[in-house]
């Protein structure tokens, strides 16, 4: 491993926080130069991110930790000490999977952002709390440390509702400011009980030391409550119903460029969710409670989600609501996938084997896990090309839009090319992932499956209806509407490709991305343990 | 003198009534003293893990030889949770007046063009 | 309904708190302090300071508070974005 | 409320204090390796100062003296101050405490262990840290009284 590697998982927080305080002093010196800067940042980052991943799917597969200060990077333990004193990062192959999204989502976000926002005020701002977000994303994907976790979560929250509520003028961005950032805090607020509450019983913060003791003395009365207070506040952070109030509103209501970030932002809370769930708790007796308790929340979001994106008339609303029924799908993936690990681990067998033989369970959680990156994507892609769209038109409200297509050729194939894809259309990558999860929920309950399938069906026919008339049909109105600029088109072309390459050749990424990181969550546990605690 | 988790049992009220005060008032200045009241008694709770009974602050300076130390760690957090709280308080408060800006409202059933 | 479902959320999330708050270990007895301890025995060895909160806060959890200087920082901006100078054509009502 | 401030009591006494207040806050941050405080603590007593400023002369009485852009600026540097401090220790670990303990002129004191009266000049990065989060928590917190406080008296009057 060569320096930078050593040192890319600190850069990918630090960096960002360098771009993100050095941006409104760029800025005094003018837009163009602010806008090279930042572009040079996320850059960095995105490269920093690939440099990260590239260093750990070529290698063995073992978690890295990287810890703050003390004798040096590699040492987790002082001598002769049993508890890890510093806070560290501990990279294993979810982390570095869920960072190469992120970065994704980032570049092409940020990217777009510079022509959506050229004629608007308090740019320096706009960008700072862009990168703040994505700081905060990347430090709770990296993160071994509870509290160091809730940190970042906070971070998230305050970037994200400072963007939800920039465009002022609006008066629903700011009721949805508020309305956000009350739920974000009470979430924040949870974790940071369930936090308390672990340190009172374990005197420790770090995430694998607290799984050991976890491991070694069994799950108390206390851990359970914290594994509740972690469940419902990670939940509320990631949008799952019933406590997505605040998901459509956020999305629907931040600049577009922004709430392609935010979707990484819940993802987030999802991997913290995942993490508490195989890593922190992954033995013990609850296992399957756990597992059923997600497929219920995935159930109820896919259903709920779909239901309520029948309704809407307002193009980001929609979206947004195809949005929260995604997430049910990653819920679902791995909810199969955390009842039959319940159900091996029960029965003694070996994890490790299971995996290389393709259990339903361990392909589950490759649907659930795929279908972030995939999601990730193509919501991105829509939220986006949704932009574009009212940028061009001046309004969101799907009823008055029409013919589009006639001067916005390309945003209206991106457009079609990410609502296909969300609603799992072969040639894209939606199917690829949902074609794992539908296969593997099938073996557990053909229920599952069913309302797996008859959902994306119908969110199928809310997209193809809203196509249909915003795009097609004829010009109502709206003469003055120009094709999005060249600035904007390019981020959308990269997400569009990044879609199409992931349906075509789903076999590749699976094996190479995927499947790295449902091995870490489904026998990874005792390597994260062992990577900071020895032995192993 | 023992308390037995008295202590705990405080806290865990005052999170009570922050709550309470965020789900039934109607005002938004008042959601906002109830997040306050919330986070207040999450420190609360956070800064009392780390009492030893008989313990003194952990600072040398000027310390008496031999004497027990309370925990430090529940305090540094403490210390962080805080500030984030000043911060979130600070940008709730903005949005309220912002609120009231566009609706000239603070009250939460007048507010409500995010339904559905 | 929508109130008595907030009633009984509220009740459940209060007799979970107080189960929580009653099953605790008593005030003042900490289960496992050998991080504390080794922060409270080392820190003026390894970090040159008498005061052992700002040993952890600025040394073992440095990375903490620059995410806590970084809330700061991120509410600051938030604040000031909302209070900004609009430009002319930033119209109210505008979706764009 | 006039737009002018508050009585004249409260701003008297106020002309009394907030010198008080603000030396009070850089003593709590300057000694904050050595007595409860540092540089949040500090940098907070300072920003309270600023606030009862704003409070007993309004917005418009310190005008000349507390400039927004000044004060967001001076967040940043202290903001980059404080990374780039972290970032110092690089060669080792981030957030490394390259100075404490090496004997340089810096802060490099050593301490010897069990209660003591405390040396100033050692806890290498630390002091310098305090600093760093001092001028950031004071400005900061400043800056958004201000605004809050301009925004809200623009409210009043509309």
């Amino acid at each position: 491993m060569n320096t930078l590697a050593i040192h890319a998982p600190v850069l990918l927080v630090a960096v960002p926080l360098l771009g993100a305080f050095a941006t409104p002093l760029v800025g005094k010196l003018g837009q163009r130069a602010r806008n090279v800067f930042v572009g040079l940042i996320v850059a960095v980052t995105a490269a920093l991110a690939g440099l990260l991943a590239a260093d750990f799917f070529a290698g063995t597969g073992a978690p890295s930790v990287y810890v703050m200060g003390g004798q040096g990077w590699s040492i987790p333990l002082p001598s002769g000490m049993a508890v890890p004193i510093r806070i560290l990062f501990e990279v294993d192959g979810m982390s570095a999977f869920m960072t190469l999204i992120t970065a994704l989502v980032t570049l092409a976000g940020a990217y777009f952002s510079f022509s959506y926002w050229r004629e608007r005020s308090g740019g320096n701002m706009y960008f700072s709390l862009l990168l703040l977000l994505t700081a905060g994303i990347f430090g709770m994907e990296l993160t071994g440390d509870m509290f160091n976790f809730f940190v970042f979560l906070e971070i998230t929250s305050i970037a994200a509702c400072g963007l939800i509520g920039f465009r002022v003028w609006l008066k629903r961005s700011q009721e949805a400011g508020f309305k956000v950032m009350t739920l974000y805090t009470l979430s924040g607020l949870f974790v940071l009980l369930a936090v308390a509450l672990l340190y009172g019983q374990h005197g420790a913060l770090n995430m694998g030391y607290i799984a050991s003791q976890i491991g070694t003395l069994g799950v108390t009365l206390i851990d359970k409550i914290a594994l509740g207070l972690l469940l419902t506040g990670l939940a509320m952070k990631a949008g799952a119903v019933p406590l997505h109030m605040w998901a459509p509103d956020a999305y629907g209501e931040a600049p577009a460029p922004t709430s392609a970030v935010l979707v990484a932002n819940s993802q987030a809370s999802l991997y913290g969710l995942f993490r508490v769930l195989f890593t922190l708790f992954g033995i013990g007796t609850s296992l399957s409670t756990n597992g059923w308790i997600l497929i219920v929340f995935a159930v109820l979001t896919i259903f709920v989600g779909v239901t309520l994106a029948l309704v809407q008339s307002d193009i980001k609303r929609l979206i947004a609501y195809g949005a929260v029924s995604q997430i049910g799908y990653m819920l679902l993936g791995v909810g199969v996938g955390l009842v039959r690990r319940a159900s091996l681990v029960a029965g003694g067998a070996s994890l490790g084997a299971q995996a290389d033989a393709l259990d339903y369970g361990f392909v589950a959680m490759q649907g659930g896990i795929f279908h972030m990156l995939n999601d990730a994507a193509c919501i991105g892609l829509l939220f986006l090309a949704a932009g574009a769209v009212t940028r061009a038109s001046g309004t969101r409200n799907l009823e008055k839009m029409g013919g589009l297509a006639h001067r916005m050729k390309w945003t209206s194939v991106f457009f079609i090319i990410g609502a296909f894809a969300l609603a799992g259309v072969p040639p894209f990558n939606g199917f690829a992932s949902k074609l794992l999860i539908y296969e593997a929920s099938f073996k557990l309950s053909p229920f599952l499956s069913v309302i797996a399938i008859l959902s994306s069906i119908m969110l199928l026919a809310v997209f193809v209806k809203a196509f249909q008339g915003a795009f097609m049909g004829t010009m109502r109105g709206l003469d003055s509407v120009e094709e999005a600029p060249f600035g904007m088109l390019l981020p959308m072309a990269v997400l569009a490709l990044v879609v199409i390459a992931f349906g075509l050749f789903p076999g590749f990424f699976v094996d190479h991305i995927v499947t790295p990181a449902a091995k870490a969550l489904w026998y990874g546990r005792d390597a994260y343990i062992g990577a900071i605690l020895g032995g192993g | 003198m023992n308390v037995g988790n008295f202590p705990f049992v405080i806290a865990a009220l005052l999170v009570a009534f922050g709550l309470y005060a965020l789900l039934f008032k109607r005002n938004l200045i008042k959601m906002v003293i109830g997040v306050s009241l919330v986070e207040t008694g999450v420190n609360l709770f956070l800064v009392m893990l780390g009492y030893r009974a008989g313990g003194e602050a952990p600072i040398y300076t000027f310390a008496n030889a031999g004497q027990k130390m309370v925990l430090p760690t529940p305090q540094a957090l403490t210390l962080t949770s805080i500030v984030i709280g000043l911060a979130t308080t600070a940008l709730l408060l903005s949005f309220a007046v912002f609120v009231h800006r566009h609706y000239g409202t603070l009250d939460v059933r007048k507010i409500k063009e995010l339904r559905g | 309904m929508r109130k008595v479902a907030l009633l009984v959320a509220f009740l459940f999330v209060s007799a979970f708190l107080l189960l929580a708050a009653t099953s605790m270990r008593p005030f003042g007895t900490p289960n496992d302090a050998a991080m504390d301890d080794y922060f409270i025995s080392s820190a003026q060895g390894e970090v040159a300071v008498n005061n052992v909160v700002t040993a952890v806060v600025f040394d073992y959890r440095g990375f903490d508070t620059l995410g806590e200087a970084t809330v700061l920082f991120t509410a600051v901006i938030a604040v000031l974005s909302l209070f900004r100078k609009l430009k002319e054509d930033e119209q109210w009502g505008d979706e764009r | 409320m006039n737009q002018n401030g508050m009585s004249v009591i409260v701003r008297t006494v106020t002309r009394l204090i907030y010198g008080l207040a603000i030396v009070f806050g850089f003593y709590v941050i300057m000694h904050g390796h050595l007595t409860p405080g540092g540089g949040f603590q500090g940098g907070a007593i300072v920003a309270s100062a600023f606030a009862l400023l704003l409070v007993a002369f309004g917005a418009a009485g310190v005008k000349g003296r507390l400039n927004k852009k000044i004060l967001q600026s001076l967040e940043e540097v202290g903001a980059l101050a404080f990374l780039g401090l972290a970032f110092a220790g690089i060669g080792t670990a981030f957030f490394y405490n390259l100075l404490a303990g090496s004997g340089s002129f810096l802060f490099g004191a050593s301490v010897a262990t069990g209660p003591n009266s405390g040396i100033f000049n050692a806890g290498g990065v630390v002091p310098l840290m305090n600093w760093a989060v001092g001028l950031k928590v004071m400005t900061g917190i400043a800056c958004i009284v201000i605004v809050m406080l301009v925004g809200a008296r623009k409210e009043e009057t509309e």
